[in-house]
């Protein structure tokens, strides 16, 4: 383990107790969580202003408007067309003015405008034409049966694959009744679909208990720091840190224990 | 003006963004670019009335001693701390110095990434509840579901003697085979409906989003 | 970017390569018969013409690979382009094809001020230098040009997606029209859309308020626009209702338009005084803390009801859980594939993919949003029998058909 | 309420409780799992078992750290595996951070062989690692398809010098060794699109065995190589790895890591058994009132 300094070590024991803190969200709410949960929330939006201000208005607003001056309303700076989004976003503050938020509503069209002509063309060829042109895909007849058990790139998957589609697609049908033909159709459609959430399902536990392990580690580590350097400071901290979780724990089990009873 | 001229805006610059998709000329693309420079800073101006919002409601608590109003003075005080150190000590605006503030980097590095990860870790025991709480034969679809999800979660078990290579191979199918035909039939219809929908902006049917007077 | 990268780096690796070359001769004597030094052909063929469907500034080349690539002497390593404003050079070095690739496409940049400036309407010459492990050991090919690269009006390899949007905008106003004019259409039920007047009355009955959330999309996304519309009718019930809101946003603009929706959806409902402006607050633009807020609402409000609809990422599971653990009714939706199986597994009722964008239609039942859902049914008809047509045809060898359908770029 | 209606309704708290504990536990204790082994994996095993002591074979670390954890367990299986047989490798980095996680790789595998251990029964005295003779680590150059290209003709081409700086014709095992002709297989391990070089520039056009190791999420689209015969094996993600550490008797990280997914996902399966017990009996049950 490589040395660390008292002071890092004291920061590394504040994201110690706050991982802490935020796994105690498992058993119930309390102090500590809603604690971990404000702080996070504070320094999460101050972080994003200073990023947005850093990385996007001085780059994107600011420095493209510097050759301008404030006397000229910056009219005299060499790209000052970029005024127009400046005065846009000004817009947006007429909603502190309850008599003028409806200006507000400008910007917002225009975002919204530009937001959805742009995902018109790109979703139709994104989604639609290139899943379209990927299902079109001629079936491998003479390796029906493929090779070995359930073998994915035999014929019969490749059918599968594409009922399957057609079917689920079917399931989607607003306006019509799903009865007769079209009732079976759309049921495989149906089965198709719960198949596929359940192995997705499925697939995702091992990503997910990945990342607890991880957690693990950050805490192994911490704890390695703690009893492997001959300060005993490093200890009293460790002490600390879990000490508050082991003190509240078993306060937790002692009232449980003497929970009073229901007779049944 | 208040309710025409969004309606308009809406359609002309909608419009003009679904032609520009076709036109690769370099005019197009100037427009393009500048008009997405538009959406981006106008939705950092926004973030100060997101922002503003954060800050009445906490203030709200605390002014009124509202239940945990002390956790709003937290909250308040991440805030306010993190934008005094990401303007280095409110001394840089103009230079991105305060990205390298001592404090702005040890908030981020452990407050943020620690109690974000950990939430995030969370899932491992959330994905085991759901799967123990809702996954129940209780009907075939139930089932389809919980069998499929079973068969996966078993691929790399070796307590199954000759049987697990069989697993392991069922597992692989359904993720590539039913999963991958009700993925392709679902981003077809999401597809659809996301044009449709802004189709229905576009042409003003649709309007919710900019209230009323 | 990606061919400005390659570019670079194959800048970076003539040095290299000449470097590479000297040591090997001076470190051993014995090396140089065993690297052949034998000038190699030339390439032949060669022909340069302007890049289709794009903004301009890019020159595509093509040439026949040399005799000795990968056969005859086989010491070709790559091939370099070089490009010149005159037939006599001086020629400038562009970048570098490996052996056995036969094409190069000659990128520049569109910005005046870069150094990679190509010019539209300018006349330029190519030659190709096939390259060998020997610096000083190479073969040119003739120089061909002029050729000028120039920028396109129309991109021809996107003709079917406006076939497509076309198509569909016009069924759209056919229908919509139709619906109009008073024709009777039917829809079948959706029941995560019915759940959505029960949860209100019974958050009614509870006396406990509906948490609304509209998802970690910015208002640019559509699902997110969607989420808007059923937002507004959800938003008139509880007005009617008097029950509770509660919508903690991600996105700031996303926030600003919901206190627009609800506030109208208020007054629709005639009780504008009952709107408050705090039942549409902001929390934060980071995706946990976002997360461990609205857990919180959660476990200490108790709603009685969470409807979350619009864009969810990975949070989707810990939310529904969160809400599933306080005894919340739970009605999902959302488009993010990855998580449909999350909140099918953990929500009470859950629109599928496009079923969030048919629910507005559905709840307000007007005619004109049934006939837009009419014509997303016909399109997606249309979808499923050309999907056939393909199928079938590619069965018999005709793939031309389906190649109508692969967009390029 | 009877005992199936408790099986039915226990607290997810100790869903919680148990989890943890068991994630906890399995990962401190050390005890050895077993995996199921893939032939994808498995024929990567064989091949490098069955050369002979003094074959050489081309190892292509191109991975960035942010894939490392998944792929650095692969590296060390493998490369400990083809040392203990004493086999000889030839080390790349294609990728820009590469060099430095292979030239630690190396290293901390160079340390292990210092140690003699039993694998699968057999017993490996201890050996010392000789640069130059047990390996050689040719470093990183810009341009993957051509470095790639370029050694196909000699390896003295893009790389005169290795990652060190000496000459490869001073080191003895490179004697005679011009390019893939003399190595017996080339493994790619790589979180990048430089694997698509390696079957396009290298696979294809010099024809030598490859196989390649990807993390979990890249391996599912290298498959159709896999049927096409491009490719002798992959190994993908942690469980890969962990297939690996298996054959070879090596126990490792990603076993390790692979113990707590294993039972992780067994308590899960249980619980989830335990619900549908639990139904199914009341169900009938109800059914019969």
């Amino acid at each position: 383990m490589e040395a660390m300094s008292f002071g890092t070590f004291i920061w590394t024991a504040l994201g110690a107790f706050l991982t802490l803190a935020t796994f105690s969200f498992l058993y119930k709410d309390n102090p500590l969580y809603k604690l971990a949960e404000h702080l996070v929330v504070g320094v999460s939006a101050g972080y994003f202003v200073i990023i947005l201000w850093h990385n996007g208005l001085v780059p994107n607003l600011f420095s493209r408007l510097a050759d301008g001056n404030f006397y000229f309303l910056w009219l005299n700076s060499s790209k000052w067309w970029y005024l127009v989004p400046a005065l846009l976003g000004i817009m947006m503050w007429t909603r502190f003015i309850r008599k003028w938020a409806w200006v507000s509503r400008w910007p917002m069209a225009l975002y919204i405008g530009i937001a959805t002509g742009l995902a018109i063309p790109l979703e139709m060829k994104n989604r639609v034409l290139t899943q379209l042109h990927s299902a079109m895909r001629p079936v491998d007849w003479g390796n029906f049966l493929g090779n070995g058990f359930l073998d994915t790139a035999a014929g019969f998957s490749q059918v599968i694959i594409f009922v399957g589609t057609i079917s689920a697609l079917f399931y989607f049908f607003f306006s019509k009744e799903h009865s007769g033909v079209f009732k079976g159709v759309a049921r495989f459609g149906i089965w198709i679909l719960m198949i596929g959430f359940g192995a997705s399902f499925g697939y995702t536990v091992m990503a997910r208990i990945s990342l607890f392990i991880q957690r693990i580690q950050v805490l192994e580590d911490f704890t390695n720091v703690a009893w492997t350097t001959d300060r005993g400071i490093f200890l009293v901290v460790w002490f600390i840190t879990f000490g508050i979780f082991v003190l509240l724990s078993i306060y937790e089990i002692v009232k449980y224990l003497n929970r009073p009873r229901s007779v049944q | 003006m208040k309710r025409q001229l969004p309606l308009a805006l809406v359609f002309i610059f909608g419009i003009f963004m679904i032609i520009q998709y076709f036109v690769p000329h370099e005019s197009s693309e100037w427009v393009f670019e500048f008009l997405l420079d538009w959406i981006y800073i106008i939705g950092i101006f926004a973030l100060a009335l997101g922002i503003w919002s954060l800050i009445r409601v906490s203030w709200d608590k605390v002014k009124y001693r509202k239940e945990n109003w002390f956790y709003s003075l937290v909250t308040l005080f991440g805030l306010f701390a993190m934008i005094v150190f990401g303007f280095d000590y409110l001394r840089n605006f103009q230079t991105a110095e305060g990205l390298q503030n001592f404090m702005f980097r040890h908030f981020f590095d452990y407050i943020m990434i620690p109690i974000q990860a950990t939430m995030f870790s969370l899932l491992a025991f959330f994905i085991a509840s759901a799967a123990y709480r809702a996954f129940r034969a209780r009907s075939l679809l139930a089932t389809l579901l919980l069998v499929a999800a079973l068969i996966v979660m078993l691929r790399f078990n070796p307590y199954f003697g000759p049987i697990s290579p069989y697993l392991e191979k069922t597992a692989s199918w359904l993720l590539n085979v039913p999963n991958l035909a009700a993925k392709r039939a679902i981003v077809i219809g999401v597809g659809l409906g996301i044009v449709a929908t802004a189709l229905k902006v576009i042409l003003g049917i649709e309007r919710a989003y900019l209230g009323k007077d | 970017m990606r061919q400005k990268l390659i570019i670079i780096m194959c800048l970076l690796f003539i040095p290299a390569l000449a470097a590479g070359q000297e040591s090997v001769i001076t470190a051993d004597s014995s090396l140089v018969d065993t690297i052949t030094v034998v000038p190699p052909a030339p390439v032949t063929d060669l022909i340069a013409y302007d890049k289709n469907n794009d903004h301009g500034h890019a020159i595509i080349l093509k040439w026949t690979p040399s005799a000795d690539d990968g056969a005859g002497k086989k010491n070709v390593l790559g091939y370099s382009i070089h490009r010149s404003l005159s037939p006599n050079g001086p020629f400038e070095e562009r970048g570098i094809a490996a052996a056995g690739d036969a094409s190069y496409n000659d990128v520049g940049s569109k910005e005046r001020e870069s150094a990679d400036y190509m010019a539209d309407h300018v006349d330029y010459y190519y030659k190709v230098r096939t390259l060998t492990a020997d610096e000083s050991v190479y073969a040119d090919s003739e120089v061909v040009g002029p050729v000028q690269s120039y920028g396109q009006w129309f991109n021809t390899d996107r003709w079917m997606v406006l076939i497509f949007v076309i198509g569909f905008m016009a069924i759209m106003i056919f229908m919509i029209n139709k619906a109009r004019r008073g024709a009777k259409l039917f829809v079948r039920r959706l029941a995560g859309i019915e759940a959505v007047d029960e949860a209100i009355g019974r958050a009614t009955e509870m006396g406990k308020p509906i948490l609304y959330v509209l998802g970690l999309g910015t208002a640019a996304e559509i699902a997110t626009i969607a989420s808007f519309t059923i937002l507004g009718r959800v938003a008139k019930k509880v007005a009617e209702y008097q029950t509770g809101l509660i919508v903690p946003c991600y996105d700031p603009i996303v926030m600003t338009v919901a206190q627009e929706t609800v506030k109208a959806s208020y007054m629709d409902a005639g009780r504008p005084d009952s709107y408050d402006e705090d039942m549409v607050y902001f929390v934060t633009q980071s995706q946990f803390a976002y997360v461990a807020a609205v857990n919180g609402v959660m476990l200490r409000e108790l709603p009685a009801t969470n409807i979350y609809m619009g864009k969810f990422f990975a949070e989707s599971l810990i939310l529904a859980e969160t809400g599933a653990l306080a005894g919340s009714i739970q009605i999902a939706g959302t488009d993010e594939i990855a998580q449909i199986p999350f909140f099918v597994v953990a929500c009470d009722y859950t629109l599928i993919g496009e079923e969030l964008y048919a629910a507005s239609a559905y709840l307000g039942r007007e005619p004109v949003l049934l006939g837009s859902l009419k014509a997303q049914d016909y399109a997606k008809a249309a979808v499923m029998v050309i999907a056939v047509i393909g199928f079938i045809t590619i069965h018999f060898g005709w793939d031309t058909f389906v190649e109508w359908f692969h967009v390029a770029n | 309420m009877n005992i199936f209606d408790r099986l039915m309704s226990v607290d997810r708290r100790w869903v919680f409780l148990f989890l943890a504990l068991v994630c906890v536990i399995t990962y401190v204790a050390e005890f050895p799992v077993d995996i199921t082994v893939t032939y994808e994996v498995e024929n990567i095993y064989d091949f490098i078992d069955t050369l002979d002591p003094g074959d050489i074979i081309f190892v292509a670390i191109d991975y960035d750290p942010n894939s490392l954890a998944e792929l650095h367990p692969m590296t060390y299986a493998l490369v400990e595996h083809a040392w203990r047989k004493e086999l000889k490798i030839i080390f790349t980095a294609l990728s820009q951070n590469g060099p430095g996680m292979a030239d630690l790789a190396i290293r901390q595998i160079s340390d292990s062989l210092d140690i003699p251990r039993t694998y699968n029964g057999v017993e490996y005295p201890a050996r010392e690692i000789v640069n130059g003779k047990d390996y050689v680590f040719l470093g990183y150059k810009p341009y993957p398809a051509l470095v790639i290209v370029g050694m196909g003709q000699n390896f003295r081409i893009p790389f005169p010098t290795d990652y060190y700086g000496t000459p490869l014709d001073q080191h003895p095992m490179m004697k005679g060794v011009q390019n893939y002709d003399q190595v017996k297989c080339v493994i790619d391990i790589s979180g990048t699109s430089g694997v698509d070089m390696w079957i396009a520039y290298g696979q294809t056009r010099y024809g030598f065995p490859l196989a390649l190791g990807l993390t979990g999420v890249m391996a599912a689209d290298y498959y159709p190589y896999l049927n096409s015969g491009q490719v002798f094996g992959i190994m993908g993600g942690m469980l890969g790895a962990a297939q690996y550490e298996r054959l070879s008797g090596n126990t490792g990280r990603a076993i390790d890591a692979m113990r707590v997914q294993l039972y992780a996902h067994i308590v899960i399966i249980l619980f989830i058994i335990m619900g549908n017990v639990g139904f199914l009996m009341t169900r009938g049950h109800k059914e019969g009132l």
